[in-house]
């Protein structure tokens, strides 16, 4: 049992920090850029983000296990999986939208970016491939998200504050983040050998 | 891009031109970001993925605007995932045959194909409105762009950090070992988006791409 | 580098506001100067190398400096003494044997780009030295891990290489470490005053706690950050460090090894990169006393200093963010 | 929405959804032997290349290093290959069939893995009848580049080969030259060839061969 749960523990800490999805396995890049500009869209994304992230991953993993390996369509897992996320997103934000205006009006953008997001797709797609249970599934799906949040928030702070700094004009806006994305990725290697997975 | 191209009188090689060089997907529009550093630590895998993509957009844009006409506007976009997913199942399924070093190392890359939106784009913004040999063009340009983005960013990062190019030896050392790691990666990308834009401040007179960003 | 000055106190916008040119270079070279007890340990344990890896940082840091200001159409403000004294932070961060062209890519990597292009002095968001230090390591990992074991080498003695007192702990354990330096006493001696392998500058503690002192007084640099990060440190090693269960490991060989003390008084405090407010200051050294440990006791590299500094710098915008107005509390009291 | 809609988007999407599908399915049998065969092709071009004086390789059973799943196998000579022409019935063309007369066990291949720096190491090894190492090969690693990925050099592989249980150890210092030299640097990735990937697996052969392990030995019927 203790041992189970130091698994997933593993698993959790290495998604997010050691194998962040986006400083070492360069997925979800176009949302990390594109919307970490400013601190309040990166905070709302981060929450909307790491809750689909979860919830798709266990919805992928029921109809992995439960539909597409006794159908022997596992060929199809691409499709699928990109139609799952999909549909989830589409349907908690007609759900969103009905239930608490609110929080729609304050996440909802979001959700309609999410379901082009590489991680939303690879998370499915990678928990298929290692063969995890459902729980792992999970840590798995929570610590990408989580690691996303964290990557996110950091580079949205770094941003706001270069947004005072007197980058030489060519470099200005995304060769400047993309350098110090290259940074962020140096300083995180000192986490390499935390885990072994 | 001007989305309603009279259809006719543009001329196939300008659409190319601009999908190619203004529109760059990597280091102009900034969108579908992942491989470029991903897959870009040798040659070789670049080019690979880049001619999926190319594949992929091009058939995309081919059946997209193919059917234009038959798919109710309202469910458009599931459509278009269907067409994408479907294609990129193909391609993955073709390489896991045929090209199967490659796969290995690139193979969750080929998959993750289906998330690129500058494929949706192309097949929204483009493929949608205009006729089959257009949108054709349209994708070959846009997908020839995202090619030459891949092969140019991997061709520094093989260069310097294995010495070799395509596998052959150049240079008899690992001259900057970390070009081949991630962080290697996000600075070549980050050094020559900035080289671009210097030119293109330099010489042309623009202001430099920002890139909006997105996805 | 290692500043903070007492209008800082008050105010607590993101970017340090230096009040002239002048006052700026004053006290990059009053750091400078502070170094100087460092640098004669290291010329004296490591002869005419320590030099000569000093200068080749020096004059790829200035280059570097010149080049980018130039090449942006910028006032050429080398004369400041800010990428002097990175220059010479790079240099007492490497091993003595590195082949020349190591201390000046990593001087590039330093100034020009973990400096320069994010808007220059004031702007950086990561310790330029330290940067320059972890992309060399990344690099050339063999070249940035060679260590030569301490002579007086003016004399002419020949050098053998050997591990560092961390990695000897990290890959054989303490009674090694104990085999090879004697007893306990003389281990301690030794690390203090600086007859061990290791980077040009980070041996001699007392040489290093010399250079702290001065800076202490001239109130260049304040207690915060060097004591939350140097308690955490020793507190964590002395609860986790030890192979025989809780509160076995050794707190002390911890504390004097590796770059910990050039990293805590030198590096950490780096007043563009740490952050602004006192409490921010206590939570950044916190922060780097734990990652320090954590990586030295689990991950894969020996020493975890570098790291820990660089990963801290990613999280100061947000430190400073969250602290302007409100407080966190909570982690204080560990810190103490 | 009117009704027509309805109809039209239902239409719409039953047509696109069996178009792709029977594309698919299509590509999907034209692919799914190719790479069934081909993952068989070169797992045995694998095993082969470990022992390639060997005739015959057979799968001895399963085993769990690191609870990952590994395979060990046995690798024959034949004292005597007899070629028959064999007509396939249904098609009518001739295939030559081998078969192997009086095998003689000549060695071992194990499959093993190694907790290396940041990865599992899946190390493939040779042995011979007297378990003294023939051959290794590393078939997949994370290790970092310029480092411990230079288990995969040929000068770190070849000095296995000749080594037995007793010599798998790992020397730092340069000096032992009976035992593995590290590689500079990446002792932690060589102590996990040696010693925790192919020193394991061979204590596991040893004991698997006198069957004193439980599972994983499923022996190839009648003929272990």
């Amino acid at each position: 049992m203790e041992k189970e749960f130091l698994k997933l523990f593993e698993l959790f800490i290495a998604a997010s920090v050691i194998n962040n999805f986006v400083f070492t396995r360069f997925l979800g890049l176009c949302i990390f850029f594109g919307v970490s500009k400013k601190m309040e869209t990166a905070i709302g994304m981060s929450i909307t983000f790491t809750a689909v992230m979860v919830i798709s991953a266990a919805l992928s993993w029921i109809v992995f296990h439960y539909v597409m390996i006794p159908l022997e369509i596992t060929f199809l897992k691409i499709i699928i999986f990109i139609g799952i996320v999909a549909a989830f997103v589409q349907a908690s934000d007609t759900i969103m939208r009905k239930v608490s205006p609110g929080l729609y009006y304050k996440l909802g953008v979001y959700l309609a970016l999410i379901s082009t997001n590489c991680i939303i797709i690879a998370v499915p797609l990678i928990n298929a491939g290692e063969n995890y249970n459902f729980l792992e599934s999970l840590s798995f799906g929570l610590g990408s998200g989580i690691g996303f949040a964290l990557a996110l928030t950091i580079m949205a702070s770094i941003r706001e504050k270069l947004e005072l700094a007197d980058v030489p004009r060519p470099f200005r806006g995304m060769p400047i983040a993309w350098i110090t994305t290259a940074l962020i990725a140096l300083a995180f290697t000192g986490f390499s050998g935390l885990i072994t997975l | 891009m001007e989305h309603q191209l009279p259809e006719e009188k543009v001329s196939y090689l300008q659409i190319l031109k601009t999908a190619i060089f203004k529109e760059n997907v990597i280091f102009r529009l900034v969108i579908s970001l992942c491989p470029s550093i991903a897959v870009t630590n040798s040659v070789r895998n670049g080019f690979l993925l880049g001619i999926a993509v190319v594949f992929v957009q091009v058939m995309v844009n081919v059946t997209v605007a193919a059917i234009r006409k038959f798919i109710h506007p309202r469910i458009r976009i599931p459509i278009f995932m269907l067409i994408i997913s479907g294609w990129v199942t193909i391609v993955d399924m073709i390489m896991a045959a045929y090209a199967r070093a490659a796969y290995k190392e690139i193979g969750l890359y080929i998959q993750i194909i289906v998330a690129f939106a500058s494929i949706l784009a192309r097949a929204e913004m483009f493929a949608s409105k205009n006729k089959v040999l257009p949108s054709l063009f349209d994708g070959l340009g846009s997908s020839l762009g995202f090619l030459g983005a891949l092969v140019t960013i991997s061709f520094f990062r093989e260069l310097l950090g294995k010495g070799t190019l395509l596998g052959h030896t150049i240079v008899n050392a690992k001259p900057l070992l970390i070009m081949v790691m991630p962080t290697g990666g996000f600075l070549v990308v980050g050094l020559l988006m900035g080289f671009f834009n210097w030119i293109d401040i330099r010489f042309y007179g623009g202001k430099g791409a920002g890139g909006a960003g997105g996805h | 580098m290692a500043v903070a000055k007492k209008e800082q106190e008050l105010i607590v916008s993101v970017s340090p506001h230096i009040r002239s040119e002048e006052s700026t270079s004053k006290i990059m070279w009053t750091v400078t100067l502070s170094l100087l007890p460092a640098f004669a340990m290291a010329v004296y344990y490591f002869g005419p190398r320590a030099i000569y890896v000093t200068a080749l940082c020096v004059v790829g840091s200035l280059f570097s400096e010149w080049f980018v200001q130039r090449m942006a159409g910028k006032e050429i403000a080398v004369k400041d003494g800010s990428a002097f004294l990175t220059g010479v932070l790079l240099g007492l961060n490497m091993p003595s044997s590195v082949p020349f062209y190591i201390p000046l890519v990593a001087s590039f990597v330093a100034v020009a780009i973990t400096k320069q292009l994010f808007g220059g002095l004031g702007y950086n968001i990561f310790n330029p030295a330290l940067m320059g230090r972890a992309f060399a390591l990344i690099t050339w990992p063999r070249a940035m891990t060679t260590w030569f074991t301490p002579t007086a080498a003016f004399m002419g003695m020949d050098a053998t290489t050997t591990a560092t007192p961390l990695g000897i702990l990290k890959e054989e354990g303490v009674h090694k470490l104990l085999e090879v330096f004697g007893d306990k006493m003389t281990l301690y001696t030794k690390l203090l005053i600086g007859y061990r392998a290791g980077s040009l500058g980070e041996t001699s503690v007392i040489a290093l706690l010399i250079g702290a002192a001065f800076l202490l007084y001239k109130r260049y640099i304040s207690w915060h950050i060097p004591v939350s990060f140097l308690a955490t440190v020793g507190l964590l090693t002395w609860i986790f460090g030890g192979k025989e269960g809780l509160f076995t490991g050794d707190p002390i060989v911890h504390l004097l090894s590796g770059g910990l003390m050039l990293g805590a008084w030198f590096m950490a405090t780096d007043y563009v990169t740490c952050p602004s407010v006192k409490k921010g200051q206590i939570v950044f050294g916190i922060g780097c006393g734990f990652l320090t440990a954590l990586i030295r006791l689990k991950a894969g590299y020996p020493e975890g200093v570098m790291f820990a500094i660089l990963l801290m710098n990613c999280f100061t915008p947000l430190i400073d963010r969250n602290l302007k107005s409100r407080v966190f509390g909570a982690r204080k009291e560990a810190g103490k | 929405m009117s009704f027509k809609d309805i109809i039209k988007i239902t239409l719409n999407l039953v047509i696109l959804y069996t178009l792709a599908g029977i594309l698919m399915a299509a590509v999907y049998s034209k692919t799914s032997p190719i790479i069934y065969r081909k993952n068989i092709e070169e797992k045995q071009k694998a095993l082969q290349e470990m022992m390639p004086e060997a005739d015959d390789i057979k799968k001895l059973g399963d085993w769990y290093p690191h609870e990952k799943h590994a395979e060990y196998f046995v690798a024959r000579k034949c004292g005597e290959v007899k070629v028959k022409t064999v007509k396939d019935e249904v098609t009518g063309t001739t295939k030559e069939i081998k078969e192997c007369v009086n095998p003689e066990v000549i060695g071992y291949i194990v499959q093993t893995f190694g907790k290396g720096y940041s990865s599992y190491i899946n190390i493939l090894f040779s042995v011979d009848t007297n378990f003294i190492i023939k051959k290794m090969n590393i078939l997949h690693h994370a290790e970092t580049p310029g480092l411990g990925d230079e288990i995969t050099l040929d000068w770190f592989k070849k000095q296995f080969t000749g080594k037995d249980l007793e010599h798998l150890k790992v020397d730092k210092t340069g000096t032992k030259k009976e035992y593995i030299q590290a590689i500079t640097g990446a002792t932690i990735s060589s102590r996990a060839v040696a010693e925790d990937g192919i020193a394991n697996g061979l204590k596991f052969l040893m004991k698997a061969l006198k069957g004193e392990v439980e599972h994983g030995a499923s022996t190839a019927r009648g003929e272990g």
